[in-house]
């Protein structure tokens, strides 16, 4: 079945949701929140999802704090962080390039990050453009870092990195990366190539599985529906919905 | 007190106020903030509850902002708000940036009128070790070494927003945004712009009360039709994206934001 | 969920739980509580929030409790709660008193996921000295010395309220009763009973969505037509006061409140 | 013109609230709540009240924290406390007579006095009950102190004290009452004899002003049937209402 890299994309994404109470997504998210909607049409009504500002995906009443104080009670079991500098400890730079606070250049700021990514069980680190730009050696401002010391209160972080190449899993002990699979059409080489930080691989690395034909449909008809409510330009674009 | 234009509005905003505004979906005094930019505005502080986009990208181009204290300024769809980030490169404005919560359990300490409140996250961040009013110590309620960050109370000298619905008594309904019923709460000063003003008392209707911020805590009010325009309002207009788009375009330059607000509506018509 | 009858919802109060439970006028749950007395519910830690007086004299005279944290067990009007203070007497339940803002404040400790929120007052008081649980540390924003009151996180087992109206889909509107959102949202489960149940969905009333607790704080819900009787329940009916005299009455001895409790309309009919 | 008791005592307490930006009311007390709704009548518009409890004479609308939060803001003004027991150094009990916990009287419980009694400005204790049971030399239990050392952040505290024999003003230097007046029919002697702690006066105390006709004429009017919100049988009894 012929498929979009978005598509690809949304099924790598859910296989990592599987069994999730509750999922979380942030603004600006239309491909982890397919993933989320999608994971909730296979729950069997075990998955619950919040996109946060759509009209009908999320039920937050009570101001902007309630998804964090949700967070911070242990509701959410996945969310999702992007970067714009993601580094090989899982830190992540949502604030800009350059020296703080005079950069060269900004982002809009932190959101959230400061305290979704230590409460949240399972963070999905999701950026599509995988290149040196972006997978940087180390950031340079600290959003949100990737690991704490042991003494740190964090029952949440980082547990997989899905990129535009590639997916890797997080090794919080050893505070790396692990290329777990690769996106068909791509290589390890240009991985390496398109990677500022050094990760974890060994042997024959798979390639990530194609999209399963029956999510593929339901992608396409129901999630489609759902998500055009809050991203209805990505749901025409993609689904054509 | 309902006042009768958007001028009086501004003219109750001094220059230099710690002014919290709330984030793009939940009520943002857009006309009240071309008033205020109007009026010359200089040297706020303004606090996002807990992020901001076209309003403070609208003040800091008008080069009415001193510090911008928030979790993240952005135009969403529209990509990045151009003049914060000029500012930003330019060093033109203060930066207190932060993270979500803490802004929310900042203002909520005031509410509560405590100093501080503890929040779980932060520590190792460079969101803290640039916030030396962020405080580490060790959670006094844990058996072993447990950190923990205090954030400091955030009091607004002013909060402004936009609101649908305000009766002649000083009422004012916010539905789900609840954020807006923390910041009045919390600030010193409320001043706010709505849709309409009913004949009614909205503490007397068993719907509106539990959503209606009682008049006790709202210093002023102004009619403004249309007051969060290009905005979305919740239940009553959607975000109109070809004019935030259009924003967006112009505030890519200090000139082409200048011709924006040449040409943005009057205040006298607002 | 919505369960069949009162006894399912007792069935999921397990002994030793700890419970919260709303002021006298905030959604009491009265025939749950019959419910909760007829399975021998025993080991009880209520909660109050931040104030009882029926309920927990109740609950106390059936032998249900073993702790009694509040700010008060009060009849109000009828006075004294006859089986409190006789528990208290006969040293039968251990007492966690303290302050109406000090038990708010530690169920938000909760809601926020927080160990602790600080509040000013109690330093000097004997509840304070009674409270090993609550700690007094030198407030870290102050320059001089400035003691303040740290009070731990109150997690409940269980909250436990009646309010007017739910959904089928697990929605529950409370109106005014604020603090029966923080009781859902601090709470491990929660257990409501209801006047109506709507076919429709509150939260997609925009008028009912900002005063409704959100299906996924609500574990589950049973009808139960006059559940806060012979309290009042904010605008659907008025206190009895006839019954709450009689009752006030009957709990001033262990056997008058053992045939009051005889008397008192059974489950089934609830 | 005739008065009873209960206006003597809520014209009383009505003179030490002039000024009052907002008065605070706690549940079951009706003289206060007539003396704070008549302070608002006579104020021009510039007080306002919140009765606890009460239908139509409070905007609460936030949980049963939101009074707190706005002591706390620094929005309310003036409140009152009673006491089972109330000593010289104005601390109050509401909790019991003994050895807590297991005491020989119990009594409600402290309520939010050890919140409110150190954050509003101008605390007035009333206790109609004027016998050497209530006015004691010294509390069994401490719900609130009437004081506290300089370095406890206490913005309020308590201003004076009324009971049915006679009206005391509270000097937080000394940690003294002093008595201001006595009730038209009582005296000095009858004061000390049922007062169980030392107190400060001086020469020739006065008499407690009788109330005002114009006031007395407000509080049986307008005032008696607002007040017949919370308290219906308070205000048949006294005003006939």
């Amino acid at each position: 079945m012929e498929y979009l890299p978005e598509e690809l994309l949304i099924c790598t994404i859910t296989r990592l949701l599987e069994g999730t109470g509750h999922i979380a997504v942030g603004v600006s998210s239309p491909i982890p929140g397919s993933a989320a909607l999608l994971t909730r049409a296979l729950s069997n009504g075990k998955t619950g999802v919040t996109v946060l500002n759509s009209a009908n995906l999320q039920t937050l009443n009570d101001g902007a704090g309630e998804l964090f104080d949700r967070a911070a009670q242990g509701r959410i079991g996945a969310f999702f962080l992007s970067g714009g500098q993601i580094d090989g400890q899982a830190n992540i730079n949502l604030v800009g390039v350059g020296q703080y606070p005079q950069q060269d250049v900004r982002w809009s700021g932190s959101f959230g990050s400061a305290m979704l990514y230590y409460l949240v069980p399972r963070v999905i680190l999701f950026r599509e453009e995988h290149t040196r730009r972006t997978m940087v050696d180390q950031v340079d401002f600290i959003s949100a870092p990737g690991t704490s010391p042991p003494e740190v209160y964090r029952p949440g972080g980082p547990y997989a990195l899905v990129t535009g190449l590639g997916l890797f899993h997080f090794d919080k002990l050893r505070a790396r990366f692990r290329l777990t699979s690769i996106h068909p059409g791509h290589s390890l080489e240009e991985i390496l190539d398109n990677t500022g930080f050094g990760f974890d691989y060994e042997g024959e690395i798979p390639i990530t599985p194609t999209p399963e034909p029956d999510r593929l449909s339901l992608l396409r008809g129901p999630i489609a529906a759902e998500i055009a409510d809050p991203y209805p330009k990505f749901a025409a674009a993609i689904f054509k919905s | 007190m309902i006042l009768n234009d958007l001028s009086e509005l501004a003219a109750r905003i001094p220059d230099g106020a710690k002014i919290a505004i709330p984030p793009s979906r939940s009520g943002v005094a857009i006309a009240a903030t071309h008033a205020l930019i109007a009026r010359n505005a200089r040297g706020l502080h303004i606090v996002a509850i807990p992020t901001s986009g076209m309003q403070a990208d609208m003040l800091i181009g008008a080069g009415a902002v001193q510090v911008m204290e928030s979790a993240g300024v952005t135009l969403d769809e529209q990509g990045q708000a151009g003049r914060f980030v000029a500012a930003v490169k330019a060093g033109a404005i203060r930066l207190m940036d932060s993270t979500c919560p803490a802004l929310i359990s900042g203002l909520q300490a005031a509410e509560k009128g405590v100093p501080f409140l503890p929040m779980r996250g932060l520590i190792g961040s460079d969101l803290l070790k640039n916030r030396p009013d962020y405080k580490v110590v060790d959670n006094p309620m844990a058996d072993g070494p447990d950190p923990i960050v205090l954030l400091p109370a955030i009091q607004p000298d002013i909060a402004l927003f936009h609101a649908p619905l305000a009766d002649r008594r000083g009422n004012v309904w916010i539905g789900k945004a609840r954020e807006l019923m923390t910041m009045a709460h919390a600030a010193h000063t409320t001043l706010v712009t709505v849709e309409e003003i009913t004949e009614g008392d909205l503490m007397a209707d068993p719907l509106r009360a539990p959503a209606t911020i009682p008049a006790m805590y709202i210093t002023a009010i102004a009619r403004a039709r249309g007051g969060a325009m290009p905005l979305a309002l919740e239940g009553v207009y959607e975000a109109d994206s070809a004019a935030l788009a259009a924003y967006a375009n112009a505030a890519r330059t200090a000139e082409g934001f200048a011709a924006w607000l040449a040409d943005a509506p009057g205040i006298a018509a607002a």
